[in-house]
């Protein structure tokens, strides 16, 4: 069943209404779109939604956002949102000072990769939450006087860089690097979904209205077979990624449960993401495949995306998860 | 005063721990139908006399009057044990909710007591050679006869359970003057009246489950209609959509599950070959999906809601993962699964669950008739030029 | 370029035309249809087909056996013409006694399983032909006095057994046990190429005839391009068949090439048998999943011969031919 | 007498030793599509001058007036040598052939000689923002001037080369009071006449192969109509016979080849793992089937037979092999195939390769048309009801 409420269809509302008047676009080549995220931060308070208030943010939980990478998703905004979504609520859970953060001023980042590499948003994060999930261990690093290399990417919405550690300050903070690694999993999945169910609907209206053979194209056959197999994609995997969701906000939600759930939902929505963004540009015939429409954008995004937070045993936990023996 | 939901719980734990049958424990539905359909009539009556059936039928046809709550909340008491769904679908799910919505105050006095305790087993006479994808080009006719009734004369075709039914709901041509939607007619048949051939239609994995139906000048009376004469779409429409509702609320899946594979996986050693490994995770991620995607349909369907065209993405699901599971089995099983000792009681499982896989993807409705409903209903897409629509029956292409 | 002449012509029509006389249908619980074989041994000669003339054959070669071998597939027969084949080919090159065979009085049968699990046709073989692919040697197994289990199989047109070879005396031949093995692999996948262009074929008819909502089903698209893409499996694969033959056909072909060739033709011909098989029972609709009906004895062939002559070493080796490190 | 196969192979080794461009040597199509051009200009007047270009042309016209043996040959002869045949496909391998077969001779004489030495470049005017699968579609009109001439005006899309073209072939509207097939005629434009204007299009890759042309109100003579006038569509039917044909002998296919991504897998050490092994021989058992189907075909056609429809299932091959092996390339570069270090000339290859695939899916006809034409023209399946056959084209729905 669905993790949301009334209340959040208002917070889905506005953050739509301040993305439509300020739309998807591609990053200009380092650096996310500045303007953006003051505005996101400053009449949204995104950055520090989740949060609690005593630490100067607004309180919220996992499911608000989870709204809000919808959202992000659905635009496909050249934003770090979800970095520094993921990245401040664990500063925050270990006690850490995350009033900047929360104002959206200092942005942190999150990664699995022990050797700094492929870090997302590693371009533009002032701090770099550092997680070892075999380990279980988190660690915090300051990026200040950290060397970087932005890294040239498919994907024109959000940034990577290489990160040279070696002399880095680290610290461990206390926070459970399994939830870490949960909720990265799970808001990327929301993302996701956001950005599949908008080539659906963009998609979906192409067909109706471009008319070849004197008809619509969505009447023909194909293309109507193939739009309704983008929804049934899109239908199963958003069934995983709320139920990772539901999971991921309750806080008693046992470890093993939690990355089960999570994981799934990062498989199921990268998989529908990239076939969605793939035959949503099939269904634009052409125009989708020009560098103007926003198809090959949706399509980037949902490459990267795929192997991004992707720690290499996916298949063999999952595997576990259906039950074969180790 | 209503039964509190706290004590209809009660009542039904209870009824289980004397009457349930644990899930898997009954008959085989495939391999032994008639002992499973037996089975399920004694559990349906039992049932009846603890006041557990017809949870939300009204009191006077025998039914409890509750609300869809608790429905969920016997769905949640009785997982794990067996429900004998695919037996009653199509008489409890199905006919019993047409009747109540259409039948008059006496078909439903009549029928519906006997239906709710499974004395009477219904099954539904819809399909038939010549009108499959195309339901509405039936052309088995109904003829009015001198009393008032009507003889009616074709034949049907992959109708479950008919040969273990009591009565059926059938849907006849009344009028071939009329555009094809028009001029059908639905009537309640019983199935023991002079007249009524059913032939069990051996499948491709050697079961019987479904019939063809021969109607050689079978009467009805006039009391035996359904609705109005010449509305039958209408209340065919209705029963369709109690069919997703149904199926929703209990999906019918393969036998071959992912647990039986990777048992046999587990079995048979071949755990640390990644190839496998990664194919069991895929196989996973899409029975997750597929399940989670049910109960949200489910838990719309319980509190009473119509899935509406969105039904048709579990039934796509169900059958392609029945697809690809069934070609798991076959991967992690090699050679044996192909051929096996006959020695060995469970050696045709994988065999039999890769011919069972795509009557999921045809009966009732196939993939592309899903697709087209996903996209004409969901999407809003539009429809094909339609040649049928608005022509008298009599005078469109048939074959 | 096709192998065939317009000589393989009248071959063809021959085998068709004795075979539409006598049509197919399911081997009935165990041994082949034993008069079909004899009128096709009798009237056509096709046990002795390639076996040179002076060891009491028709000393065709590799090409007539692929047109046989097509035949057989596209009616679906019960017979023991493959196996009976590759074997007895395999002993005539060695020099051995093979008149019977050559008759079809005495069936050999081959398999590349040391342990004599899932011999094809072995309920009815008299001789056993074992190829140990990797040790290069090939051995001869007489079957009279073997204990055997017939198993129950899913395709019902070609049996299978499990013998007990413990006991068996056995000898060793001389005969490439690479050519062996290619041949096998490279007559199946002409079976298989000739079932999936009936199954194109039937399904094509219907489609054209079966009229729904006022116009035959295969005038709708989703119809129409699942054939479509029936014909594409079926034209790619017969392509990597007809290679196959060709370079069998051709004693100067080296070992790898020839390997390469036939693995790549049988994994292709098995893929697409599989896939026409199933796709030609759901355009069948519900008729195609009935009993009675051909289409299920057509997938249940295909889905047995996928794992026919199947070495474990396929991915293996394909990927080491595609130019990948070992 | 005519040159024998022997001596006619000798002097194309000859020439291929001294002007042979090898494979993968000349600037890059994509990167550097200018100097691709430009490399083809010069390479092509050296086959004219060495008296190599149009084997099979009259030798009226330039050509060698020798037979399909001869193509044939050529094209084993030049194995592993670069051949330029994208920028010459629409040139040589489609206008040319149709202006031998419907121009006048004046046109032949005219057009023909630049034509084979590549002094000048051509491309086709058809596709239109509006006419895309739906080619006849089209809405750019010529309308008769006074002087016998026409005024053309329209919108033209998915021009390969037009920037680098000096002449095309043009499709326009010249009667939409017939039906939409009929009413068509074939011009020839020259690309720097006033009116003509090209705008490159970027595509998703960041590569602009493509143009939108835009026409307006330019100028044609009486002279430049090719075939009759109305009767242009005939004329466009032969010259995509021919794109069929050109295509079978030179397939276009993607940069990211699976030899490539082997290469990549030994780099990289990820020689051992199962999955990536079964991925790559997945991949290889397709490449092999789409090259043996391939080399079917082009068997054909150098002995100058069509391939006709069959040339579809050549073309939904390479579609779908880019597609597995650019998804190949990505499983085995992991993350570093979506985001690489700047200073890495060859990083971005493999997300060139992912956003380069649809292309082959799209452009040429879509899968879809592709299935069509399969369905219809090989299989012989009934088409689907037609709105749009035989209306004034005037009065069609369009969009």
């Amino acid at each position: 069943m669905t993790p949301y409420t009334d209340e959040h269809d208002q917070l889905r509302a506005s953050v739509r209404g301040l993305v439509r008047t300020d739309r998807s676009r591609a990053r200009e080549n380092t650096g996310h779109d500045v303007t953006l995220w003051r505005r996101m931060c400053d009449e949204l308070g995104v950055a520090g939604l989740a949060i609690p208030e005593v630490q100067g943010g607004a309180g919220f939980g996992v499911v608000e956002l989870a709204v809000v990478a919808e959202e992000v998703g659905r635009a496909n905004l050249p934003s770090p949102f979800l970095t520094t979504a993921v990245a401040g609520l664990a500063l925050a859970a270990a006690g850490e000072d995350v009033g900047a953060i929360a104002r959206g001023e200092r942005l942190a980042t999150v990664s699995f990769s022990p050797d700094g590499r492929h870090v997302p948003d590693g371009d533009v994060a002032d701090v770099l939450v550092l997680v070892d999930v075999t380990g279980a261990s988190v660690e915090v690093v300051e990026l200040g006087g950290v060397p970087r290399t932005a890294l040239t990417t498919m994907d024109l919405t959000r940034g990577q860089a290489h990160l040279d550690l070696r002399g880095a300050p680290r610290r461990e903070i206390d926070v459970p690097a399994h939830r870490v690694a949960a909720l990265a999993a799970t808001l990327l999945a929301c993302e996701q979904i956001g950005g599949a169910e908008r080539v659906l609907e963009t998609s979906t209206a192409y067909a109706s209205q471009r008319v070849q053979f004197g008809r619509p194209v969505g009447s023909f056959q194909a293309v109507k077979h193939l739009l309704a197999d983008m929804l049934v994609d899109l239908e199963l995997a958003r069934s995983a990624q709320q139920h990772a969701v539901a999971l991921a906000a309750d806080t008693g939600t046992s470890a093993p449960v939690l990355d089960a759930a999570s994981r799934t939902a990062r498989a199921a929505c990268s998989r529908a993401f990239t076939r969605i963004s793939s035959d949503g540009i099939r269904v634009h015939g052409g125009i989708g495949y020009t560098w103007e429409h926003d198809a090959h954008l949706y399509f980037r995004r949902a490459r990267a995306s795929a192997v991004l937070f992707t720690p290499g045993d996916d298949a063999d936990r999952l595997a576990a998860y259906a039950g074969l023996a180790s | 005063m209503t039964e509190t939901l706290a004590d209809f719980r009660r009542r039904v734990a209870d009824f289980l721990a004397h009457h349930g049958c644990p899930a898997g424990a009954a008959p085989s539905r495939s391999r032994r139908p008639a002992d499973h359909v037996a089975a399920a009539r004694v559990h349906q009556r039992a049932l009846a006399d603890a006041g557990l059936a017809g949870i939300t039928w009204p009191v006077e046809v025998g039914g409890l009057g509750l609300g869809p709550e608790y429905r969920q909340a016997f769905a949640e008491e009785s997982a794990g044990f067996e429900t004998f769904s695919a037996v009653f679908t199509i008489g409890l799910g199905m006919c019993g909710p047409v009747l109540l919505a259409l039948g008059t105050a006496d078909q439903r006095s009549r029928y519906l007591p006997p239906l709710l305790r499974a004395d009477e087993v219904w099954c539904q006479l819809f399909s038939e050679p010549g009108a499959g994808s195309d339901l509405a080009g039936l052309t088995t006719t109904a003829v009015p006869d001198d009393d008032g009734g009507w003889r009616i004369r074709g034949q049907k075709v992959w109708t479950t359970y008919a040969h273990h039914s009591d009565r059926a709901l059938l849907l006849a041509r009344t009028d071939p003057g009329k555009a094809k939607h028009r001029g059908i007619t639905m009537f309640v048949l019983d199935m023991t009246a002079p007249g009524v051939t059913v032939r069990p239609l051996r499948q491709a994995t050697g079961d019987a489950e479904f019939n063809e139906v021969f109607l050689d000048d079978v009467r009805v009376g006039p009391d035996d209609v359904v609705g109005a004469v010449d509305e039958g779409w209408r209340a065919a429409t209705l029963m369709l959509m109690n069919e997703r509702v149904a199926l929703a609320d209990n999906p019918i899946g393969s036998p071959v599950t992912l647990d039986a594979v990777v048992a046999l996986a587990n079995r048979t050693g071949r755990t640390t070959d990644p190839v496998v490994r990664k194919a069991v995770a895929d196989a996973y991620v899409a029975q997750q999906q597929a399940e989670l995607f049910a109960r949200r349909i489910a838990g719309e369907v319980r509190v009473g809601r119509d899935p509406g065209a969105l039904a048709s993405i579990g039934k796509l699901a169900a059958g392609r993962l029945a697809t690809q599971v069934s070609a798991l089995a076959l991967e992690v099983a090699g050679p044996d699964a192909v051929a096996w000792d006959p020695a060995d009681p469970d050696g045709g499982l994988w065999a039999y669950g890769e011919l069972y896989a795509p009557s999921l993807s045809i009966a009732g409705g196939t993939e592309q008739i899903q697709r087209t409903v996903l996209g004409e209903r969901v999407l809003g897409l539009p429809r094909e030029p339609q040649a049928d629509r608005d022509v008298p029956f009599r005078e469109l292409r048939r074959g």
